[in-house]
This record gives C-alpha cells, sequence and structure tokens, in this order.
C-alpha cells in the first residue's frame, strides 16, 4: 500500500484549487464562529436551543452516507461497471435531495419565526453558515448529476474517468465541511 | 503584425498615454494643494483636479483596455478585425466626448455644468469617480457598445481562444456593470449600495478578468509557453479573482449604514483577495523561469513582472491592510485608503496597460522590439515610476496612520484640519515623489522617440 | 504519476463559482433590501432632503469631504457633520454661507458656491438625514469624523 | 504476458473487493460514531468533556472522510497533510477556544 503514496490528487487538480480555496473560507468563517460565540456565551447557548438537532443528526447520516455511494459509484466505474456507477450517483443523489428537503424544512420554520440574518448575532452566523454550506450541497448536486447523466452516457470507463473522482472530491469536501459545521453550530454549548 | 487591423490600436494606445500625462499633472495640482491650500483657488478648486485626475484615469486606462483588445483580438481569432472603421470612429468619438467633459471640469463651475448639460431630467452627477454629465455617461454606453460589438463579432466569427472569450466576458461586466451609474436614488444607503456595483465589481471583478487577458496575451508572446498551461492558469486566477471579490463587495459596506453582517463577509472575503493576486505573481514568474525563447522585447518582460508584483502589493497587500473590519473602522476614508488606491491602480492597471504598449507599440510600428537604447530608458522609466509610487504609497501610509492616531484612535481626537497640518510633512514628501514619477513618465515618452540605426526587425 | 489538470475544467470552476458567488451576493442583496428600512433613515427623506442631495451633487461636495468615509480626503467627514455643529442646521448654513470668494491666504478653503436659501436649507437638511442613518458601531470613531 | 496480465487482473480484482468492504466499514464506522454522539447527546451529557468527544468524533470522522473517501491515503503526502492539517487546526482552534 504504502508504495502507492505517489498518487496525484483524486480528479482534476483545478477542482483542488477550489476546494482548498472553499475549505479555507469555511476555516475562517468557523473559528469567526468560534471567537464570537466565546464573546457571546449566553446568548448563542440561549438561542442554540432552539435549533433542531434532530433534523441536523439526520442530515448529518444523509451527507456520510450519499458520500458511500459516491465512493461506491468511484470504484465501479474503475472496473467499468457504468451501471453501477450510474446508480450510485443516483442513491447519492437522492440523499442529497433528503438533506435540501430536511434543510429546507428546517429553514421555513426559522424564517416564519421571523428569524433573519439581521435578527442578532447567533443568527447571523447560524444562517449565513448553514445557508453557505445549503449552496454547496446543491453546487455539488449539480456537478453530481451532470456526471450521472455523462456516465449514463458512457462518458467512463476504468481508464478514464477523471470526471466522476472530480465530482467526488467536490462531494466528500462538502460532507467533511459539514462534519464540522454540525456539532459547532448545533451541539457545542 | 499578423493583421492590418490591428493598427486601430495605435490611436488608442497613444491618447492613452497622454491622458496618463494629464493624469499626472493633474495629481501633481492636487498635491501642491494639500499643502499649499490655496494654490490654483479659486480658478481650479481641489475637486475639480481631482474630478480632473480620476476621470483621466479612468478614461485612459479605458482606451489602454480598448487597444489592446484591438491589438490582440484578431491575433487571436486569426482574422481582420470586423469592422475597423467603427474602431476608428469610435476612437474620435470618444477621444472628443472625454476632451469635451474634461475641458467641460475646467471651465465652468461644477454646477453650471450640471445645469449646462441638463443634469436635473436624469441627474447622476456628482458621485465619486461618476461625475460625468449624464450626456456623457451615455456617450460611454453607445461607445463601449460599438466597441464590444465590433470585438465580440471578431471573436466569435475567428478561432475563439480562452483569452479573447475571457476579454470578451470582462469587457461586457464592464459595460453591464456601468449601468449602474444611472441609479441614483435619494436614498443614500441605496445610492452608495449600487455604486459600489460600479466601481468595486469593476475594480476588483471584471477588469481584473481584462487584466488577465492581457498578461495571458503578453506572456503567451515573449515566454513561448504553451497556450495550454497559460490558458487554464488564466482561468483558475480569474475564477479566484471572482470567487473572493464579488462577496468581497462586503467591505465597502461596513459603514454606510448597511446590515452588520457584511462585516463579517466582507471581511472574511475580501481577507482571501490577495489570493488570486498571489497567483498571478507565482503564474507570471513561473511561465518567465519556463521560457522557451528569448524575447527582444526585455522591457515588456519587464513591465509584465512588474506588473503581477505590485497588483499584488498595492492591490493584495495594502488592500489586506485595511480591509478586516474592526480596522477599517479607524481606517475607511482617511489617506490609508488614498495609499492603497495608488498602488493598487498603479500596479494592476496602469502596469498592465504600459504592458501591452510596451509589446504592441515597437510591432506596430514595424518591428519586434525597440533597440537597446529606447529599451534602457524605457526600463529607467520603469524602475522609476515604480519606486516612486512605493514611496508615494509609504509616505501616504504613514501619513494615514498619524491621521487615524491623532484624529481617531487618541483619547482627545483632533479635528481634521488640525490633524492634516501636523501631517504635512508626509504630503510634502509624497509631492516630491510625484516629481520624480513625472521624470518616469518623461523619459518613458521619449523612449519612444529614441531614434537608433540596427534596430531587429 | 501526472496530475491531471484541464483547461475544461479550469473553466468549469471559472464559470461555475462565478455564477455561484454572483447568485450569492443576490440573495444578501435581497436580504439587505428587507432590513434596510429599519436603519437606512428613509422616513427623513422628504423633498427637501431629496433637494438637498441634488445640490450635494450639483457641486461636487464629495470632490473634497467624505461623506460615511466615502469620497476625497481633502476635507473634513460630513457624515456626522450636523452632530458636530452642535446639532443645527442654521450653524452649517451660515458656515457654507461665510465661505470668502477669494479662500484663504495660504490654506485650503471652500469656494462660495452662492447657493440660495433654499438651496442652503436643502443642503443642511441632507447632512442633518444623513446624520441620521444607523451605521454599524455608530461610525464614524467620533465627533471629529 | 498472458500470465502477468491476468495476475495484474486478479491483484486488482482483489484490492477492488478489498476497497469495497472498507468503504462499507467506513460508512458504519462513521454512521455508529454520528448515533453515538447524539445518543450521548440526548442523555443530557453537556459538560466539558462532551464537548471534547464531540470534537474528536468529528476529528476521527474528518480523517476517515478525508483518507478513505476522499483518498488521500494514497496520495503523495503534501496534498494529504494540507488537507488533514486544515482539519485538524481547526478543530484544535475550536477547542482551544472553547476552553478560554
Amino acid at each position: 500500500m504504502d508504495t502507492e503514496r505517489t498518487k496525484p490528487l483524486p480528479g482534476d487538480f483545478a477542482i483542488w484549487i477550489f476546494i482548498f480555496a472553499e475549505l479555507m473560507v469555511f476555516g475562517v468563517l468557523f473559528i469567526a464562529y468560534a471567537v464570537t460565540r466565546s464573546l457571546h456565551r449566553e446568548e448563542f447557548a440561549y438561542y442554540q436551543q432552539f435549533l433542531d438537532r434532530e433534523t441536523g443528526a439526520l442530515n448529518t447520516l444523509l451527507l456520510i452516507t450519499s458520500s458511500y455511494f459516491v465512493v461506491k459509484a468511484v470504484l465501479a466505474i474503475k472496473q467499468d461497471k457504468v451501471q453501477q456507477c450510474v446508480n450510485g450517483l443516483g442513491l447519492a443523489l437522492l440523499c442529497g435531495c433528503g438533506f435540501l428537503v430536511a434543510k429546507t424544512l428546517e429553514f421555513s420554520d426559522k424564517f416564519s419565526a421571523g428569524i433573519r440574518l439581521s435578527t442578532n448575532t447567533f443568527y447571523m452566523f447560524y444562517l449565513s453558515l448553514t445557508f453557505f454550506h445549503f449552496m454547496h450541497v446543491i453546487l455539488g448536486m449539480v456537478i453530481l448529476a451532470a456526471i450521472l447523466f455523462k456516465a449514463r452516457a458512457g462518458a467512463y470507463n476504468h481508464r478514464e474517468h477523471t470526471g466522476v473522482e472530480t465530482g467526488a472530491s467536490y462531494w466528500h469536501m462538502v460532507d467533511l465541511v459539514w462534519i464540522i459545521l454540525f456539532p459547532l453550530v448545533y451541539i457545542i454549548r | 503584425m499578423k493583421y492590418q487591423s490591428q493598427l486601430v490600436a495605435k490611436n488608442y494606445f497613444i491618447a492613452a498615454i497622454l491622458l496618463f500625462t494629464g493624469q499626472i499633472l493633474f495629481g501633481l495640482i492636487m498635491g501642491l494643494q494639500y499643502v499649499v491650500g490655496d494654490f490654483l483657488f479659486p480658478e481650479i478648486p481641489f475637486n475639480v483636479a481631482r474630478m480632473v485626475h480620476t476621470n483621466l484615469l479612468i478614461v485612459w486606462l479605458l482606451f489602454a483596455f480598448m487597444g489592446a483588445a484591438y491589438f490582440l483580438v484578431p491575433e487571436e481569432s486569426e482574422r481582420e478585425l470586423y469592422a475597423p472603421w467603427l474602431a476608428t470612429l469610435m476612437f474620435w468619438i470618444f477621444l472628443i466626448a472625454g476632451a469635451l467633459t474634461v475641458i467641460g471640469y475646467l471651465l465652468f463651475t461644477y454646477s453650471d455644468l450640471a445645469a449646462l448639460t441638463r443634469n436635473e431630467l436624469f441627474p447622476t452627477m456628482g458621485r465619486e469617480f461618476l461625475e460625468q454629465p449624464t450626456i456623457t455617461k451615455i456617450g460611454i454606453v453607445i461607445v463601449a457598445l460599438a466597441f464590444i460589438f465590433n470585438i465580440g463579432m471578431t471573436v466569435l466569427t475567428g478561432r475563439k481562444t480562452v483569452i479573447s472569450l475571457v476579454l470578451l466576458t470582462g469587457l461586457v461586466g464592464l459595460a453591464v456593470f456601468f449601468l449602474f451609474s444611472f441609479y441614483n436614488p435619494d436614498n443614500l444607503v441605496l445610492d452608495k449600495y449600487y455604486w459600489w456595483w460600479v466601481v468595486h465589481l469593476w475594480v476588483e471583478g471584471v477588469w481584473e478578468l481584462i487584466l488577465g487577458s492581457i498578461l495571458a496575451f503578453v506572456l503567451i508572446k515573449v515566454t513561448g509557453v504553451d497556450r495550454e498551461v497559460i490558458e487554464k492558469w488564466l482561468y483558475i486566477i480569474i475564477a479566484m479573482t471572482l470567487i473572493t471579490g464579488i462577496i468581497g463587495t462586503g467591505h465597502h459596506y461596513f459603514w454606510i449604514g448597511t446590515p452588520d453582517y457584511w462585516q463579517w463577509l466582507g471581511s472574511v472575503f475580501s481577507a482571501m483577495e490577495p489570493i488570486p493576486f498571489f497567483m498571478m505573481t507565482l503564474f507570471a514568474f513561473n511561465m518567465v523561469n519556463k521560457r522557451r525563447r528569448e524575447h527582444p522585447n526585455k522591457a515588456a518582460v519587464l513591465w509584465a513582472l512588474g506588473t503581477a508584483v505590485m497588483a499584488f502589493l498595492g492591490a493584495g497587500v495594502w488592500g489586506f491592510l485595511h480591509t478586516l473590519a474592526p480596522v477599517n473602522f479607524y481606517t475607511h476614508g482617511t489617506q490609508i485608503t488614498a495609499a492603497h488606491g495608488h498602488m493598487a491602480f498603479y500596479g494592476a492597471y496602469v502596469m498592465i496597460s504600459l504592458t501591452i504598449i510596451s509589446y504592441a507599440m515597437p510591432i506596430m510600428r514595424g518591428r519586434t522590439a525597440n533597440g537597446e537604447k529606447a529599451q534602457v530608458l524605457e526600463m529607467w522609466s520603469f524602475w522609476l515610476m515604480t519606486i516612486a509610487m512605493v514611496f508615494i504609497t509609504l509616505f501616504l501610509t504613514a501619513a494615514g496612520i498619524l491621521q487615524v492616531y491623532l484624529q481617531r484612535f487618541t483619547e482627545d481626537p483632533v479635528p481634521f484640519m488640525v490633524a492634516q497640518q501636523k501631517i504635512e510633512i508626509f504630503y510634502w514628501l509624497r509631492e516630491f515623489t510625484g516629481l520624480v514619477f513625472l521624470i518616469g513618465l518623461v523619459l518613458y515618452i521619449y523612449s519612444f522617440f529614441v531614434k537608433e540605426e540596427n534596430v531587429a526587425a | 504519476m501526472r496530475e491531471t489538470f484541464t483547461k475544461s475544467m479550469a473553466r468549469n470552476i471559472y464559470y461555475g463559482g462565478a455564477v455561484f458567488f454572483f447568485l450569492l451576493f443576490l440573495a444578501l442583496t435581497y436580504d439587505t433590501h428587507q432590513v434596510l428600512p429599519s436603519g437606512d433613515n428613509h422616513e427623513a427623506i422628504n423633498e427637501v432632503v431629496a433637494l438637498g442631495k441634488k445640490v450635494w451633487e450639483e457641486n461636487d461636495c464629495i470632490g473634497c469631504h467624505t461623506l460615511l468615509g466615502e469620497g476625497a480626503y481633502f476635507a473634513p467627514e460630513l457624515g456626522n457633520v450636523y452632530t458636530r455643529f452642535g446639532e443645527s442646521t442654521d450653524a452649517i448654513k451660515l458656515f457654507i454661507k461665510s465661505r470668502p470668494a477669494k479662500g484663504v491666504p495660504g490654506r485650503r478653503s471652500m469656494p462660495q458656491f452662492n447657493l440660495t436659501d433654499e438651496e442652503l436649507e436643502a443642503i443642511a437638511q441632507f447632512l442633518k438625514y444623513v446624520d441620521g442613518i444607523k451605521t454599524a458601531r455608530d461610525w464614524p470613531p467620533n465627533i471629529q469624523g | 504476458m498472458d500470465h502477468s496480465v491476468s495476475t495484474r487482473l486478479h491483484h486488482s480484482v482483489n484490492t477492488w473487493a478489498h476497497q469495497q468492504t472498507r468503504a462499507k466499514r467506513i460508512w458504519f464506522a462513521l454512521m455508529f460514531l454520528t448515533v453515538f454522539v447524539y445518543t450521548c447527546g440526548r442523555f443530557g451529557f453537556s459538560s466539558q468533556w462532551f464537548v471534547i468527544l464531540v470534537l474528536a468524533s468529528s476529528l476521527l470522522k474528518g480523517y476517515w472522510i478525508i483518507a478513505e473517501y476522499m483518498g488521500l491515503r494514497q496520495v503523495a503526502r503534501k496534498w494529504r497533510w494540507l488537507v488533514q492539517g486544515w482539519l485538524v487546526l481547526v478543530i484544535v482552534l475550536i477547542v482551544i477556544i472553547h476552553q478560554l
């Protein structure tokens, strides 16, 4: 296994530049959240109570599962199993849809309670972080869908599957970010 | 020169340099007014000098961008320009309109100019950088549309390269965002909000696409590096520009009555804005190091590398210095802003314009590169202007730091004018450095007239 | 091993990234529009203030002064000038009216604009309105602007 | 030549099955950690230790996603360290800021 440690980054290098930039933005936003929270402990703890942890946890499971399906899709295409690859991507998209539905319900609940970005500092962070991530999920799904259609059209095989790996890498990044975002905003008080 | 119609660029470049000279002269007038308050008062009050200084800058950069487009697009598209006559016609219209506007600024009191051009019918005047009478603004739109039509038809009917497409999107964005200059509500907050859609989305958005594509073009030509490599880096750099720069607009929404969340979003995204500039520096040096040919035009290579470095310093580093909201709280609207503005404009847009002029002018005059003597002079002018600009920036930064301290930071803040008097020394130093800059510019112009034998054809 | 780094992927990131962040910007703009009425002091805008803004613009005041930090850095910040002048529009009017036409020898001075009484009132009311805009952290940092 | 191709094929199928199982195990582990931490939260743990537990589980999950799902385990070290370094840095900073 160790001999393989020289592989290049999976997928197109261009997506990795984008991923690094995104990780940086999220990293800075996370730290900004943590610092602000430590300055307004009571306010944050108070409003955190109203966040829906159940949906949050469910969303974590959905994203993890969709990531797993994406991994399966990548493994499948490496063996020329196009149908399996398409299935994997389709299931991943389905999980993504589940995430979007749950999140939309959560947002509409908050919006109907009159909560906006300017309501207070906590909601400003909560909404910008989760909404920013929400848009990344949509973007990731657009990418996965594009790959799915290309895969179905037979554009990928065991030799040429950079596209699948590219989309997969981006999708895992979206998952990775949520893995930190969820406990940070919903759990830690 | 591969295509005859590229020659229309020549007029544009000459006009650009002339207007640049005018800009610098008015800059010196303003600089002197900073310390000798009644200099030329009331004939040319400061606001008029400033209007001429900034408007000439914008207009000459537009001339340079248009010239650059007319020069590089035929070569990229591998065909003659769609309508060379239109380019020449637009040149004269733009030049005359620009000249008339500047003469209007100088001959009339601004309020008389407003009355004369019937500003009350469609008021758009009197906002920073957008001081032009409404009729001039409409003229700019018409010229821009004719220009984009001409370039667009050439690009779309010829070979489509990344460079020409990126340039085209940059130019279209330039025209589209300029339309927000016609929106001038009574509500000052909204006015300012959309004013930045012109100003910020120009200089920290679409203009960077233009900058990137011109730089990429020149680098391909002078280094001989594979187009494929240069083009994908161009894409990545401008992608980073827009990813950081669009939300980065938020750093202008800190203190104008807009919601508080802009402080966070503006700070975070604009803190990333140096990244594309840094990538551009790496890119330019990498390409030059990997060069496959020694281009005889050393001066153009120097300008290209200079652009990459100075754009990073001016726009990247000096921008970052005061972009975080807690810092900007103190520095907003002080000489720190002026310092950043000077180096960023010089480093990014002035230098890229001089890069393409330096590369294209000898070719349009029938040679690959100027002779030894002219190039040496041009490099001298490069160093004089660049070093002068570094010092102007440093002096203004020093002035700004003191101003912030005296007027905003101490326990017992002093009034604006008192603070200004205490930092006078830096304004004097800035003015002398400005003279050095002017000497550099004179040398630059002189380098066009050096007569030499044995010039490489 | 060679990296894969294709131009088409770089292009997709350029277009995708630009559209993505521009949409985000539009969403934020929408939200800003929703929130603005609570702090932009729009209720103070009337015909006099609107005329005042025209007077402000048609005399190119921004060419020397800053207003909420934007403009030229040659003359004082005017976003809080109403407070600085003791919350008196009369003081503002008097100041503008009393500028010497020939300037002050050796010093920076404001031109004499020869405004009518109506225009004077309008510009003063405009500056009062601007002072009422609720800026974050009550910018400018202090009364000196 | 035939021989070498068949061994390579055999080898790759083997790794493939292996990778399949591995991905599934990681998935189970990720799901388990999520549910476990969530249950702990349900039972009302909210001390400092709970925070550490939550962030440690995030660290572990992030590590797996980077190394296994993103596939950086086999990638040149500098890239792997860059991404994992980001993860560690962010989580450590969160912990430190939380303790302040």
